[in-house]
């Protein structure tokens, strides 16, 4: 198996994006991440994007997408991995160039969610569990779902409402630092409590928002890193995923994702690394429970631990793992196909130090990174591993 | 939404047929007010919501049981932003209970104040005709009492 | 890059399936694939799923399946390359496996089409091609746009009607012969010509029907192939895929697809095979002047020269190369994401020599077999050659 | 559709607010009888439809170019089965014309009887406004002629 870097990055701002069509937004990503990379659009023999659509006009995203972007007769696909879409679509391209197949290949991530009304959106996100037994009668949104699992852990751990808002209230504070972020305005625990409940006990706050977006990595194989002579390339180290159930009620329990857990030994495995080894991490925080779980399935802590991380602050720049420093889904924002491929986007960043403003810039002890992107509710799980 | 310029695209309506030919039971006990599991001839294993094949160890031939329907709340939550199709209802309140006859059941929980429900509450998973006809079931507490 | 063959087939019958859902649908060809294989549910460390949806109820596909299948905790990818859709999944585990990452893996191709009225399936179908520019003013249909090659084809080589006609004549009578075909009946000319129009020039038996169906394949890498004491396993030679633009006018011609040719001539290179060394392929015969096309793109004979073929019965079982002999799209039914899988599935029965009727076993000299799967009009194309 | 059992599903119904700004010239174009496409001002490429980046040298310094609307046909359809959006029309005729400026264009042929459409044919693209009021644009026979 080839070693894969990843030799270009780019990522347009998140946001109501309503100025440009899926089309331009795409493009705005891909641009940056060719000229990084040094490469032209006619350099690239394989393409995969990572969109779930149904919330824009175009059914066929990838061949709209690679058509626009000049992108056309490249080999291309498009994968869907539910909100992992996008770190689905970075392992497509992986174990594309790692075979032997190509020596690059360029990943595309993107969203285009505010075509359609709030309450479309809702709906449409709501049927992606398992549509017959939890939404057609039963109208589970996907707060729904994720509140489900805040209420079994609450209850468990005696973790509190202010314990999630602790959540919201630090990735905002690092959103407010990313110019690329959806919400660049810091909030109080008092903002997180006293906004209207979406789905008990989530509260606005405790949600990220719908968001537009989209990101770009060029992936490379060894030799061709060499061959173009990258300067600080950031290398793959380890993919894990999993997947869940489809069916809620078929879970064990509600305290934590098994598709997570799984994924994460996958990929500490094969990266041959251990979660003290991480200096910096991007976790799938769509609401406020799901980056305490994260904490809790990755290793970072123990079970019913991971509300204590957030309360003593060691998942800040300075504390044992900064987790979210862009602003984590829940500030930077959240368009699905793209969160994945956004991850990748920031943690190279950070592995090659040159996040600005200094602030928001983890300390690197080892030069190990990792994303943890959720699909669905647990539905599936991607852990990838960078490494510089 | 945004004021930037937008051109409204061609409304699209879907709605589909779902087949139910193999758990037609499981719909026509709700009208006999029956909830069926369906329970691996081979391998024992019980499901709910039922399958026609079991997962486990891929045989096709499946029992019909029939469960009580007593089981405890393992989870819940008010949903009050509802989606589109829901926005005719009022916010409604969703529970996972652990059934005692070992399987998990997700539904609505009706008939029971807000500030009454906790995890671990006793209920039981009734058949319901909803008011539009849809057939459906729902918890209910297992008995009326003070908390 | 290590070897990869295909260890294991299933496939459902293929029709109108309003019997089953789309997950007791998949588990049919699932279930048959691992018997095959001699491995269960656990064996399968990747799975990857190939399904367009939006005609039926469930958003995640790939998760509904997998839970149903008792595949959950595997890694888990869902692709889409609009009507290659089975063959990108093909793609995606076959790397997944040559790159060392997974010894084993399973493709499920699975599309429920008619949980829609027919005239709902004509929209989305429509709207996948370029959105904005062709369907929003213009509605151009699935047939509509290959109606558009149709006529420039025929008025280019003086082909005709009656020589559409034939494609379908042909298709039908192998279809005829195969039990799990959605049509097993033969027609004549006259039938095609006095068929009601679609998309002029083609009538309704230029034209696959909307089908259900599902298919399966098993893939292992050579040291798994013997571990498990394979007997004839069916190693893939070689796969091929390329792109055209979404917009139909941006295209150079209409006589031919540009994908189809790129991704042939890959394929042809990797496989180290020739046109004339195929002893049976799967074409892409959605619509019979797309069959024609495809005897072009892939060099089976000159461009213009497709309709000779069909007219000198070269493609038929004892001709040149016999194409399509399990009654094709156009007999067996396009179940979208199914038909790429499928596609592997009876080229695999092929070339294993069990094909039954004998009448419908294409004779074998060079043991290599073609698959050609094109998406939309040539938006994407995927061709697949396999070896025993 | 099928006799099998079957529970219908909540209806879907969804319709897009597609952006157009950086394309609106376009759109504003056709209301004033113009048809506009764009050019590269970096690499000189032409397109039509219009695009607002350059696929080809990725510059995002594009021209509006109005076009004579002057082609002939390269080829066309009739379609008869139309899709639900379609369903008020009558069927209609899809045409793909080579633009006298290099650049190709789809859209319905109109004012010709079906009969007399030959590929070659001389057509012109005109801005039209549909009876439901949607801006767009349409081939037209260049002058009036027996074949
Ligand atoms: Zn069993
Ligand atoms: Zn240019």
């Amino acid at each position: 198996m080839r070693k894969v870097a990843i030799v270009g990055v780019g990522h347009s701002k998140f946001g109501e994006r309503q100025d440009v069509n899926v089309r331009e937004l795409a493009f705005e990503s891909v641009k940056t991440a060719l000229e990084e990379a040094g490469l032209t659009p006619r350099d690239i023999p394989y393409v995969s994007v990572g969109s779930i659509g149904v919330w824009y006009e175009e059914p066929l995203p990838a061949v709209a997408i690679a058509e626009y972007c000049g992108l056309t007769g490249s080999s291309l696909i498009r994968v869907e991995a539910a909100c992992a879409t996008g770190s689905a679509a970075v392992y497509s391209a992986y174990t594309a160039v790692a075979s032997g197949y190509f020596d690059t290949a360029l990943v595309i991530g993107v969203e285009k969610m505010r075509e359609v009304d709030t309450f479309t959106a809702v709906e449409l996100m709501g049927r992606a569990g398992s549509y017959l037994w939890e939404f057609e009668n039963f109208g589970l949104t996907f707060p729904g779902y994720y509140a489900l699992y805040a209420t079994a852990y609450m209850n468990r751990f005696g973790a509190s409402e202010e314990d999630l808002a602790l959540v919201a209230v630090k990735n905002h504070r690092y959103g407010a630092m990313n110019p690329l972020a959806h919400i660049q305005r810091e909030i109080t625990v008092e903002d997180v409590l006293s906004s209207y409940v979406v789905a008990w006990p989530l509260k606005l706050y405790d949600c990220c928002p719908i968001t537009d977006g989209s990101a770009a990595v060029v992936l490379a194989s060894e030799e061709k890193v060499k061959e173009l002579k990258v300067d600080t390339p950031v290398w793959i180290a380890g993919i894990g995923s999993s997947s869940g159930t489809g069916t809620l009620s078929y879970r064990s329990d509600f305290i934590g994702l098994d598709a997570a857990v799984k994924a994460s030994r996958i990929a500490y495995k094969i990266a041959g690394v251990e979660p003290r080894d991480i200096d910096v991490a991007e976790v799938h925080d769509c609401f406020t429970i799901a980056e305490l779980m994260a904490y809790e399935d990755l290793g970072f802590c123990g079970r019913g631990e991971g509300f204590k991380m957030i309360r003593e602050g060691q998942t800040e720049v300075g504390g044992k793992i900064p987790v979210n420093i862009d602003g984590g889904l829940k500030a930077k924002g959240h368009p699905i196909g793209a969160t994945g491929v956004s991850m990748m986007v920031e943690l190279t960043k950070q592995l090659r130090e040159e996040v600005k403003p200094s602030s928001r810039q983890a300390p690197m002890k080892n030069y190990v990174a990792l994303a943890h992107n959720v699909g669905g509710t647990g539905h599936y799980c991607y852990v990838t591993i960078l490494r510089r | 939404m945004s004021e930037m310029p937008t051109l409204p695209s061609r409304r699209l309506e879907i709605s589909y047929n779902i087949p139910i030919s193999r758990t037609k039971k499981f719909w026509d006990g709700l009208r006999e007010g029956k909830i069926y599991g369906t329970k691996c001839r081979r391998c024992g294993k019980l499901y709910f919501p039922p399958v026609a094949d079991c997962g486990e160890c891929y045989s096709s031939e499946m029992d019909w049981v029939e469960l009580s329907g007593e089981g405890e709340i393992v989870t819940f939550t008010h949903i009050i932003v509802r989606p589109t199709s829901f926005q005719d209802q009022q916010p409604y309140t969703v529970a996972i209970a652990q059934l005692k006859e070992g399987v998990k059941a997700l539904a609505w929980l009706k008939d029971v104040k807000r500030k009454d429900i906790k995890v671990g509450m006793k209920v039981k998973l009734v058949p319901r005709v909803s008011e539009d006809g849809r057939v459906t079931y729902e918890f209910r507490p297992a008995e009326k009492r003070e908390y």
